[in-house]
């Protein structure tokens, strides 16, 4: 597999390729792609960063920095009609699933060009053709909805499967419940992927839950596992493994991908609540360095593993190019896109039959 | 032409739409085997097997929420609240899901589904079997409100709600359940989306309501007759998007408007009607636009309480007369 | 301990007993405590039903016939100063906690005179002075609220318990998620009685969730288990321990109760989705015929044991006299006890400053 | 006298009331160690503890349901909803718990609590931390709903809120957080609930508004004094109950009425108060009954969007020459 290709098939409209790992034909091209993958993500998070920082941005931006194995190693190995229903430290998801980084960066930018046309902004949008579930701020009550996806991906005789995100903090919600045991119950075909960063915004595991995250599973009759979720090869091969379940009827997986977020909650946030020494510890278990030695140790060179690949710098900057130039919505926009008025009603109303006074009623 | 109760209607809406389509399929607590609380999907977990008719645990939330996944990935799913009361359970995914997902889309998605399930009081419910929780939904852009007040239209609006592209939150008001009864057509036919209907002719006064109170506004209407007051009464059907046009030609006809609804007066979607004709209407109106509702409380159970709350076709009859004359 | 006190005791108002298990000095006047209040609910609810087929009740009404050990084996024990927050299926836990069967009566009846003077019926009132908090309909909802009530009682420095109740079928519900997860976090003084009645209305249990009802404690942290919930002196036992526990410090437990709905989920239902056969066979485990057979090995003589005592059959009939004969409320009153306008305001507003124009806001 | 902001005002009135009164405490997400996702009780942690100044998992309905047992076991909890849009995934227990005890109970029970929360638009925060959603909860009885509009009401209406015996909705909106800075007294002092305020007096033409709008109209009404349009400008600080009066009189006074609010048009609770106005004060009228809203839509993100969406001066200040010229 040519890894540059995901990004040189890329343009504006939705991306045509199928994802990385269907094509990865090797243990070498698999490395190679989820090297590339872990850049392209990194690279792209930290220019939004850097964007931020320079005040083109105007909404909450929460990086990934430092979780990139995660959605990589999730989404690297799906299949075009897999869903996956990402949450907001998860932008790099749509990048591997296979939205354009031009159409991701207008979305945070907000441009009429943006999946969400500026209607709202980061990872509140989606594109269900190649399987993207967005998210609404309200934290898990995106899990129901992959529920429903996948059953009704299951009635339309289709074995896609959906990936389900969520922040560990997460967890505490209803919606969480409702729909693991809903899910479990009816052996929905969704892996759940738990990303514990160790924080809700400032709030650290211990007040999130009583047990570790993937003990929760259980409760619902899944396969529950923690893995280390720096080590993108580790994350891979167990969703793979879950997909390949869920595929085949068996039901769902918890998987719990320990991790740490690098950055504050949000940009905004300065974090202060936790140990410099804490981010340190965790700063020599970045998933790209890694994979990286890794990958030195198996036969690629310092060449083949640039920091990152000169295509994805290209593709970033034109990203930001494009969504720069393309122009924000027109105000009027705002009272657009609310209602569908293209029904799928077949038949018209026959004529009201003389109304028929109903005898019950009288006082 | 048959007979059928407004339950019957609703049961038959949704076995034809899932014979026709499908893509339509209903979920909910209890709708499988045992054919729903109050049976509206009697007999259709044998029809269409439990693919279709799906008997949830008890999690309002993920009813709706997985009502919306499968609308968003091309089904039309039908979601049964076993009483509509139980919506604030599955609120968020309502107002916050379904309604924006088109929207955060850039118009990219649909979201085809239906809400559906018992509403109302007058039947000895309750504080939680008795609400009229419409004007929740009225004010969310997104969703499509209906409330139909005869079989006809229950079974034409649910099948115009099924095939609608949009959530649609269809309130059933349980006490017309059995004891309306009506001649409907055989075929095939819907009641569009978004048309008020004029429920009787008249030229004096105008009252504008929906649901339940349709039929208590029909029989002031008869009883004001004795006066030689002719009223004309509008049964909105769908709540949002509002028949303005059909309120405001009435109203400019009579130079009198009356709003009758369910819901507690003070927030009730009443308001927003009053609001429009104040408004819209204001040159031609001859006298205030009153206001007949519950009072301000909660649904009480004791039989002298509940029937102190309801509003009554006497309140109606007495405020006509003193609207008529003012 | 005379175990007729309970009833002479009982009157129009709040019930003055300290509870029974308190009181008992042994284990011959436990047992015929747990036996006298398992007819006492018995005797009541069938009244009930009775009342409810002569058409003297209007709203639905929820039968725990089978299934009394479980109220009465977990309240019997409490103190005064302990909480329950029973639901639909309970109405016999008001009874034992403390609740007059006069006022439960006029409850029911939804007398002026009852505790929500008519404004709802059945279990959604109660009486804080005695440590009963009511449900709404809402299935799962009163749980955080058992929490807060717990917590509210910690921070008052007093180890009062909470026992919540809830059928197998409500543990699907969002509320139930949080409400355990925060209780686990926090260590709320609560004790968690599953009463798994093997149906939610007419929803087999395999339909409610995938695993058996006490495993979902374990996400919480919990101690969680099943015991025999048709054998009182086994609920009274476990949920003793559990209740101690809490009161410790210790945190709360998850007890699943495995009983059996005899009756349909209303009144009004035939409960035709279900096996005669199954019913029968649990008709064998009734929990009075079984403390029966128990005490009468254990000592007790026939007479010692009636079926139920006269002075019960005297309270009932003397409840629905008293609630028969309460008028209902004057319809006026619809409007009133919504809002408590005694505040406990202190202080009154100072004259309001002269009005400071905010710069921000030109045009 | 001492400067404070409009955020500042609302610490100190959870602060003061803390310590007044040990049954005061403050639970929510993030709002321990780091004092809040806008800072409101920062320092809160270290002054009070962690029993008093509870950091809770993200569960809005625990939240408000943990507040409601607390609050019903003679505590007086403030939870805070790190956005007031997530009230509607704590939503069940506000409007059928809290706001039904005291009447299930018969009266003999208070739930003395406060849900509380940044709200509001205008700030690019999206769909979902811009929303204005007090009219879901003004229709509901047993709740009162406060919005303040000036630092001076935030902490007085907030004390008065939190020493009221029942369940207070109090929405604060985060536009004005930071940017209304005003100096108040140092004394202790509430603002009694269910009390309007006239914001600017005038003759002419009554605007009726809540929340960061009344700054809007303020400013509208110094613009219109240009054109010798004497505008009252009433800012309602309290929702629910409303004070009718204060209403009623304006509009009786000036003969005009406006109505003002940040919610989506269709449904606010701008409805409410018009319709209140054409039944109540018709003879009054020389004019329709003009609301001034937010589109129906979502809250949109990108800025011309949100422009496009929210009302501004100028909306005001046009509506306000039309309405008084009609
Ligand atoms: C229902 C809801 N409550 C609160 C918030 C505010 N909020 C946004 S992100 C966040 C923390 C989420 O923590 P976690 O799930 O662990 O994800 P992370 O940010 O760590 O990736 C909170 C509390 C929200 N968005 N939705
Ligand atoms: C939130 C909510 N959804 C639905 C209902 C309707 N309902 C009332 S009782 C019941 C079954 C409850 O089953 P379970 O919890 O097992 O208790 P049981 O009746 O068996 O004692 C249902 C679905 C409700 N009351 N509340
Ligand atoms: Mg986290
Ligand atoms: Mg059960």
């Amino acid at each position: 597999m040519d890894v540059k290709t995901n990004a040189s098939r890329r343009k504006g409209g939705a991306d045509e390729r199928v994802s990385g790992g269907e094509a990865a034909q090797s243990r070498r091209e698999l490395l190679a792609g989820l090297y590339y993958q872990l850049w392209r993500v990194r690279h792209f998070e930290d220019s939004v960063a850097r964007l931020n920082k320079q005040g083109k941005i105007l909404g909450g931006v929460y990086s990934g920095r430092g979780q990139e194995a995660i959605v990589v190693g999730t989404v690297f190995g799906l299949r075009r009609d897999d869903m996956i229903a990402p949450v907001h430290r998860d932008i790099g998801a749509f990048l591997v699933k296979g939205m354009s980084a031009r159409l991701v960066m207008a979305q945070i930018m907000a441009r009429e060009s943006a999946p969400s046309r500026g209607k709202d902004s980061w990872t509140h949008t989606g594109d269900i053709e190649i399987g993207i579930i967005g998210s609404t701020s309200m934290l898990a009550s995106s899990m129901p909805i992959a529920v429903g996806a996948g059953l009704a991906a299951r009635m339309q005789g289709m074995d896609s499967v959906v990936v389900s995100f969520f922040g560990e903090g997460s967890t505490a919600r209803g919606d969480f419940h409702e729909a693991l045991n809903f899910a479990g119950i009816h052996k929905a075909p969704c892996v759940w992927v738990c990303e514990n960063n160790q924080y809700a915004y400032s709030t650290p595991t211990h007040l999130e839950s009583p047990v570790p995250f993937y003990k929760r599973g259980e409760a619902y009759g899944m396969p529950s596992l923690a893995i280390d979720g720096n080590d993108v090869l580790t994350v891979y091969e167990t969703t793979m493994q879950a997909v390949e379940r869920a595929r085949r009827g068996e039901g769902g997986t918890v998987i719990e991908c320990v991790t740490y977020r690098m950055e504050g909650h949000s940009e905004a946030d300065q974090a202060t609540y936790r140990d410099r020494a804490e981010v340190e510890e965790w700063r020599k278990k970045d998933p790209i360095l890694r994979l990286r030695s890794h990958m030195l140790a198996n036969g690629f060179t310092e060449e083949e593993l640039p920091e990152p690949a000169p295509s994805i710098i290209d593709e970033v900057r034109d990203a930001i190019d494009w969504a720069t130039r393309s122009p924000l919505p027109d105000g009027r926009q705002a009272v657009e896109d609310i209602y569908d008025e293209s029904a799928g009603v077949t038949h018209w109303a026959s004529p009201y039959p003389n109304y028929v006074r109903i005898p019950w009623l009288g006082r | 032409m048959h007979e059928v109760t407004f339950l019957g209607a609703i049961r038959e809406a949704i076995g034809e739409e899932m014979r026709r389509d499908p893509s339509v399929f209903v979920l909910g607590e209890d709708v499988g085997v045992y054919g729903g609380a109050f049976k509206v999907t009697d007999g259709f977990y044998k029809e269409f097997g439990a693919q279709r008719v799906i008997d949830t645990p008890i999690s309002e939330s993920a009813i709706v929420g997985v009502a919306i996944g499968a609308a968003i990935k091309g089904m039309r799913p039908i979601a049964e609240m076993q009483f509509m009361d139980f919506i604030s359970c599955g609120f968020d995914q309502i107002v916050n899901e379904a309604a924006t997902y088109r929207y955060r889309y850039g118009g990219n998605l649909s979201v085809p589904m239906v809400v559906r399930g018992p509403s109302g009081g007058n039947v000895h419910g309750g504080l939680f079997h008795s609400q009229s929780r419409e004007a929740w939904f009225t004010q969310v852009a997104g969703l499509k409100v209906v409330m139909p007040a005869t079989a006809y239209d229950a079974k034409g609006l649910l099948k115009a709600s099924i095939r609608d592209n949009n959530p649609v939150i269809f309130f059933e008001h349980k006490y017309l359940y059995r004891r309306v009864k009506e001649t409907i057509p055989d075929d095939d036919y819907i009641v569009p989306l978004g048309k008020a209907r004029i429920a009787s002719e008249g030229t004096d006064l105008t009252i504008i309501t929906w649901g339940a109170m349709v039929q208590h506004c029909l029989s002031a209407a008869e009883l004001l007759e004795e006066d030689a007051l002719n009223v004309e009464v509008i049964d909105l059907r769908t709540l949002l998007p509002l028949d303005k046009t059909t309120i405001l030609e009435s109203v400019k006809k009579t130079n009198r408007a009356m709003i009758v609804y369910e819901a507690p007066r003070t927030g009730g979607y009443g308001g927003e009607i009053a609001a429009i004709l104040a408004e819209e209407a204001f040159e031609y109106l001859d006298a205030p636009v009153v206001r007949v509702a519950s009072v301000d409380a909660h649904v009480p159970f004791s039989p002298p309480l509940e029937k102190y709350y309801l509003p009554n076709v006497t309140d109606i009859v007495e405020s006509a007369r003193k609207l008529a004359k003012y």
